[in-house]
C-alpha cells in the first residue's frame, strides 16, 4: 500500500452513468489485478474504493459506475485535477492458481478488473475466454476492448438488446473455473455453476487496509476482511 | 527543544498520542507502513473473553465529517491475544500497550482483566463500559454509575495495573458517571466513546447499517468530546485521557486545554494511516504557535478558578 | 405532479420544510430575500415570559460540519411578540406559525402559553424544555421524564392549540422522555435540539464561547438526530417533526423515513440563507430519484415490523 | 443583500500577514462604505465577514489579516478561483452625518474600510483626515493610498518605529468627530477623546445578516446586532 497523488489525465462516460478515468502517477504498489485504489473526495470522510481496471508503468484506469454522491463527485472531476489515493489494496486475483482456460465472468461494473486480468492471463502465456453481463444494450461497454485482446467473448443482456438473452449463467461452460467480478447474486449463481475459481466481493469499507473490521465477512475459514484478506476469495473458502 | 512528554498513571509516554482501541487493530497494519514505536502508546482492539465474530455488513456508513460504525466487538477472545497478538507485537512494539477490555457481564470483565494483569506487556487496562449489560436488560454499564462502579470495583480487585475506565457520551450527566468510577478506585477516566447515531438508505427505505444505529465518530462530534472531557475534568480529581474527532496537533491542544493529559486518535486512522505519525510531527510547530514549551504543562489550562 | 404535502396535527402544509426556532428570528430578514409563504411553517424565536438579554458574546464558534451557539434566549418577551411581533408577521406571511416557547419554570411555561393561545396566527405551540428548571437545581426539563411531562400537563391545560414538545438530545434515554411527554397529553414530539459541545482557543487558553459550552448544530449532528427520531418513532405514536443538521432534500426523506411528519431546518438557514427555497425546490426531483410519489406516505417508512 | 460569485483577480501580500484580494463580480448590493461580504470558504461551515475596502461597478477590494483557520484558506487562494459571498452586508458608515472635516481613525485591519469611506467622503465634497495607528513599522500598509487621495495622513506605531510613537489616540486632535474602525480597546479610548463620531465593531458571526442573534451587544437604545444593526454605531448608542 502507497499514498499517490494521482493526476487525472481523462474522465469520460463510457454509458450513461458509467465512467473510465485514467489517472497519471506511481503504481509501484499495484502488484495484481483485482486490487483496488481507496479515494480521498471532497467533503466527504471515507475514502471511496475504486477497483483497478488496468495499469502500467505510467499511471492506471479506473472504471466506475455513479451510484451515491461519492462517485457523482468523482464524475464531475476534470483533467488536471489531483487524486489522493491508497493504492494497492487487496490480494487481487492469483494467476498462477488459474488453469490454462480460466473463464472471466463479469456482471455490470464487476467487468473492468476482469478485463487488467485478461491481460496478465495472456501475458502469462494462459488462454482465457471472458462472459460479460449487462441490463440491456445501452449498458454495455469495453466489450470492443475485451475483444480485442483476442480472446473469445460472449454477451448476455438480461433484456435481450444484445447479445445472448439471459444472464451471464447461461453462457457458462459446464464445471468451468472461473474468475469472477460482479453483484453478489450473480457471484453465487456463478459459483453454484464453477467447478472453481476466484470470486471478487464488494463492501462498505471503513479503512480500506485491515485496520476497522468494517467489512469482514464470514468464510469456511473464519472470519476474513474483504479489503485486506479479499476483495478476491478462492472458490472453496466461500460460504453463503 | 519543545517537550512533548506526558505521563500516564506513573507510565512516562514521549508523546501523548494514542491511537484509538478499533481502529488500529493489534498494530500489525500500521507497522507495515511507519514505525509504530514513535507513539506514546497504543490501545489495542476491543478484547472479550470469548471470540466474538461481530455484527452483520454493513457495518459502516459515510456521516458529514465522520463516519458511524457497528462493527460489534469482533475479536479472537482474550487467551488468543494473550498466546497469539501480545508476541506479535513485541516484535514490532516496544513500550507498554493499552489493553482495552470490554464485557458483557461483571464477571467477564474481570475475568478478561485478570487474565491480561500477567502479561508484562500490558501498561494500562482500558474498561470500556458502553456493551450492554445482558443481566440487565441489555442496559449499557456506562449509562448507570451504579454499574460503572460495579464494573471498576470487579476490574480494581483482580488487577494490579492502572485501570482507565473508558465512558460512553449517550447519557445526561457524563460527570456523575466519572465520579462514580473514581470512587470506586478507577485510575483514569478515558472518553468519549462513538455517539449513537444511524443514516438510513432512501433506495432501500432501510437503515444502511444492519445493526441499524451504529457509533459516530470523526471531527463531527469533537466539540462534544471536548465539552465532555472539560466536565470530567471539573468533576474528578484522577487523570483523563481525551478522544473523539481529534484529528490535528491544534485539536490535541485543544482536548489537553480542556484536561486530558493524553489524546487518543480514533477515526482519523481510517481515513489516513499515517494520522498519527503526522499530527506528532505537526506538535512542536503547534507548541510554538501557542508558545507551549512543555506539553504537560498545559493539561486543564483552560480552566481557570 | 409529486405531492409534497403534509399534515402536521390537523394542519395542512404545502410541504414539510420548517425553519427552525432561532435560525428565522420572526421571520422578517428572510421576507426581504423570498416569498416566506413557500414554507409549511416556521418556528419563531424562541419566546419567554418576560425579555432576555440573552447570553455575553461570544456567542458563536466553528465546528467540524456545525457550528455552536449560546445566544441565551434573547427574544423581546411574550407580550411585545404579541403586540408587536405577530402583526408585523401578518405582512409577510400568511400561514399559522409555529410558536416556540421557552421558560425557566413551569409556571412561566404555562403563562407564556396562555398568552399566545389567543393569537389566531399560533397553529401550534412547540415548547422547548432543554431549558434550566431555576427552582430544581438548574436541572434542564428536558433532561428528566417527571419534570417533561409536568411541563407538558401545565401547557396543555393552558390551551386548545396542538403542543409539540421540543426535545433535548442530551439525554440517556430519548424514547422515555418522549413517552413521560405522550403520557403527559403532548399532541406531537419534535427533536432533536442541540448537542451541548464546546470549543477552546488555545491562543487564549479558554472556552471560545463566553458561556462555556454551547449547543451543537449544523450537518455533524444529523445521524445522532435521525438515530433520536427513529427511537422515539419506535416509542410513541403522535406525529413527529425531525430536526437537526438537515441540509438537502436527501435529509428530508431519511429523516421522514425514520418517522417525522414534518421536518425543521435550522443551522444551514444560517450558512445560507435560501437553504429552505433550495431544499423546496429539490424536493420534487429527490422523490422522483426515489419512487415517492406523495412524500406523506414515507413517513416511517423505514421501520419494518 | 445579495448572493454574488466572485472571481479572484488578484490576491497579494501587503505585510508579513496581512493581504489586499481584489474581486470581480457584481457589487449592486453595496450601498454605503463600512458594510460587509460573508465568504464561503471550502470546509468550513460558518462564512466569514470581512468588511469591504472600496469598490467600483466591477468589483471590490478586500483587506484581511490571516488570524485563524478561516483566513488562513482565503490567503492561498489564486486568481482565477471563485469565491461564494453574501455583499452588501450591514449598516456601513452614515456619510449624511459626517461633519466637513471627519477624522478617519483606523488600527490594523481597522484601516482597510477607512479608505472607502474617505473616497466617498471627497467625492461628497468633504476634506477629511486619517489617523492610521499600527504595532511596528512592517506592518504599516495602506498609507500611501491614503496619501494619495490627497489628505492629511498621520502614521502611529507603538513602538516608534515608523511615524509618531505611540496610539492613534496621541496623534487626535481634541473633540474631534471621528468615523473609527479597529479593535474593541482602541475604540473605547478613541470614543473617550472624541466628541461625536461613528464607531465599528467587530464579533463573531452565525449569520451576518441578522437572523441568529449570534453577535448581538448591549447599546443605549438595546440590544443591537452588530451584523445587520452595525457593525457601524453612533457615539451616543455606544455603551462600554
Amino acid at each position: 500500500m502507497k499514498q499517490v497523488t494521482y493526476t487525472i489525465h481523462t474522465n469520460n462516460p463510457l454509458t450513461q452513468d458509467v465512467y473510465r478515468m485514467v489517472l497519471e502517477g506511481d503504481t509501484s504498489a499495484i502488484t495484481a489485478p483485482g486490487q483496488f485504489v481507496n479515494l480521498t473526495l471532497d467533503g466527504l470522510y471515507l475514502r471511496r474504493p475504486i477497483s483497478v481496471c488496468d495499469w502500467d508503468a505510467d499511471g492506471l484506469t479506473l472504471i466506475y459506475k455513479v451510484v451515491g454522491q461519492g462517485t457523482d463527485q468523482l464524475s464531475q472531476m476534470r483533467p488536471g485535477e489531483t487524486l489522493d489515493a491508497l493504492a494497492g489494496l487487496g490480494n487481487g486475483y492469483d494467476l498462477a492458481a488459474c488453469p490454462n482456460d480460466p473463464v472471466l465472468v463479469g456482471g455490470g461494473v464487476g467487468v473492468p478488473p476482469l478485463y487488467g486480468l485478461a491481460k496478465w492471463l495472456i501475458r502469462a502465456g494462459k488462454s482465457p475466454s471472458a462472459i460479460l453481463g449487462f441490463n440491456r444494450a445501452e449498458e454495455i461497454f469495453f466489450d470492443m476492448e475485451f475483444a480485442a485482446l483476442g480472446i473469445p467473448v460472449t454477451v448476455t443482456t438480461v433484456d435481450g438488446t444484445a447479445g445472448l438473452r439471459g444472464f451471464v449463467t447461461d453462457a457458462m461452460p459446464e464445471d468451468a473455473y472461473v474468475c469472477v467480478c460482479g453483484p453478489e447474486p450473480m457471484l453465487k449463481a456463478v459459483h453454484k455453476l464453477a467447478s472453481g475459481g476466484q470470486f471478487s466481493f464488494e463492501a462498505r469499507m471503513g479503512c480500506g487496509f485491515g485496520a476497522c473490521m468494517g467489512c469482514t465477512m464470514p468464510t469456511v475459514d473464519g472470519y476474513k476482511r474483504v479489503c485486506k484478506d479479499g476483495p478476491v476469495l478462492g472458490y472453496g473458502e466461500i460460504k453463503w | 527543544m519543545p517537550d512533548l512528554s506526558v505521563n500516564l498513571l506513573g507510565i512516562e509516554l514521549s508523546n501523548p498520542i494514542i491511537p484509538a482501541s478499533g481502529t488500529f487493530g493489534y498494530g500489525r497494519e500500521f507497522a507495515e507502513l511507519y514505525d509504530i514505536d514513535i507513539l506514546g502508546t497504543f490501545s489495542f482492539k476491543g478484547t472479550t473473553l470469548h471470540p466474538r465474530l461481530g455484527n452483520p455488513l454493513p457495518r459502516i456508513a459515510e456521516a458529514p465529517s465522520g463516519m458511524l460504525n457497528a462493527v460489534g466487538l469482533q475479536n479472537p477472545g482474550v487467551d488468543k491475544v494473550i498466546t497469539e497478538e501480545l508476541p506479535n507485537l513485541a516484535k514490532i512494539f516496544h513500550k507498554p500497550v493499552m489493553a482495552n477490555v470490554s464485557g458483557f457481564s461483571i464477571e467477564e470483565y474481570a475475568e478478561t482483566c485478570r487474565r491480561l494483569d500477567g502479561c508484562d506487556q500490558v501498561g494500562w487496562l482500558e474498561v470500556n463500559i458502553s456493551c450492554p449489560n445482558v443481566h440487565h436488560g441489555g442496559m449499557s454499564f456506562g449509562t448507570d454509575p451504579m454499574q460503572a462502579a460495579a464494573v471498576t470495583k470487579a476490574v480494581k480487585a483482580v488487577t494490579t495495573k492502572p485501570v482507565i475506565m473508558k465512558l460512553s457520551p449517550n447519557v445526561t450527566d457524563i460527570a456523575a458517571i466519572a465520579r462514580a468510577c473514581e470512587e470506586a478506585g478507577a485510575d483514569g477516566i478515558s472518553l468519549i466513546n462513538t455517539l449513537m447515531g444511524m443514516r438510513i438508505d432512501p433506495r432501500r427505505r432501510a437503515p444502511i447499517i444492519a445493526n441499524t444505529t451504529g457509533g459516530l465518530s470523526g471531527p463531527a462530534i469533537f466539540p462534544v468530546a471536548l465539552r465532555m472531557v472539560w466536565q470530567v475534568y471539573e468533576a474528578v480529581s484522577i487523570p483523563i485521557v481525551g478522544m473523539g474527532g481529534v484529528s490535528s496537533a491544534e485539536d490535541v491542544i485543544e482536548m489537553m486545554l480542556a484536561g486530558a493529559t493524553a489524546v487518543e486518535v480514533g477515526a482519523a486512522n481510517l481515513a489516513d494511516p499515517w494520522a498519527c505519525p503526522k499530527i506528532i510531527e505537526a506538535l512542536p510547530a503547534a507548541m510554538e504557535k501557542y508558545g507551549i514549551d512543555r506539553l504537560k504543562d498545559i493539561i486543564g489550562g483552560a480552566h481557570h478558578g
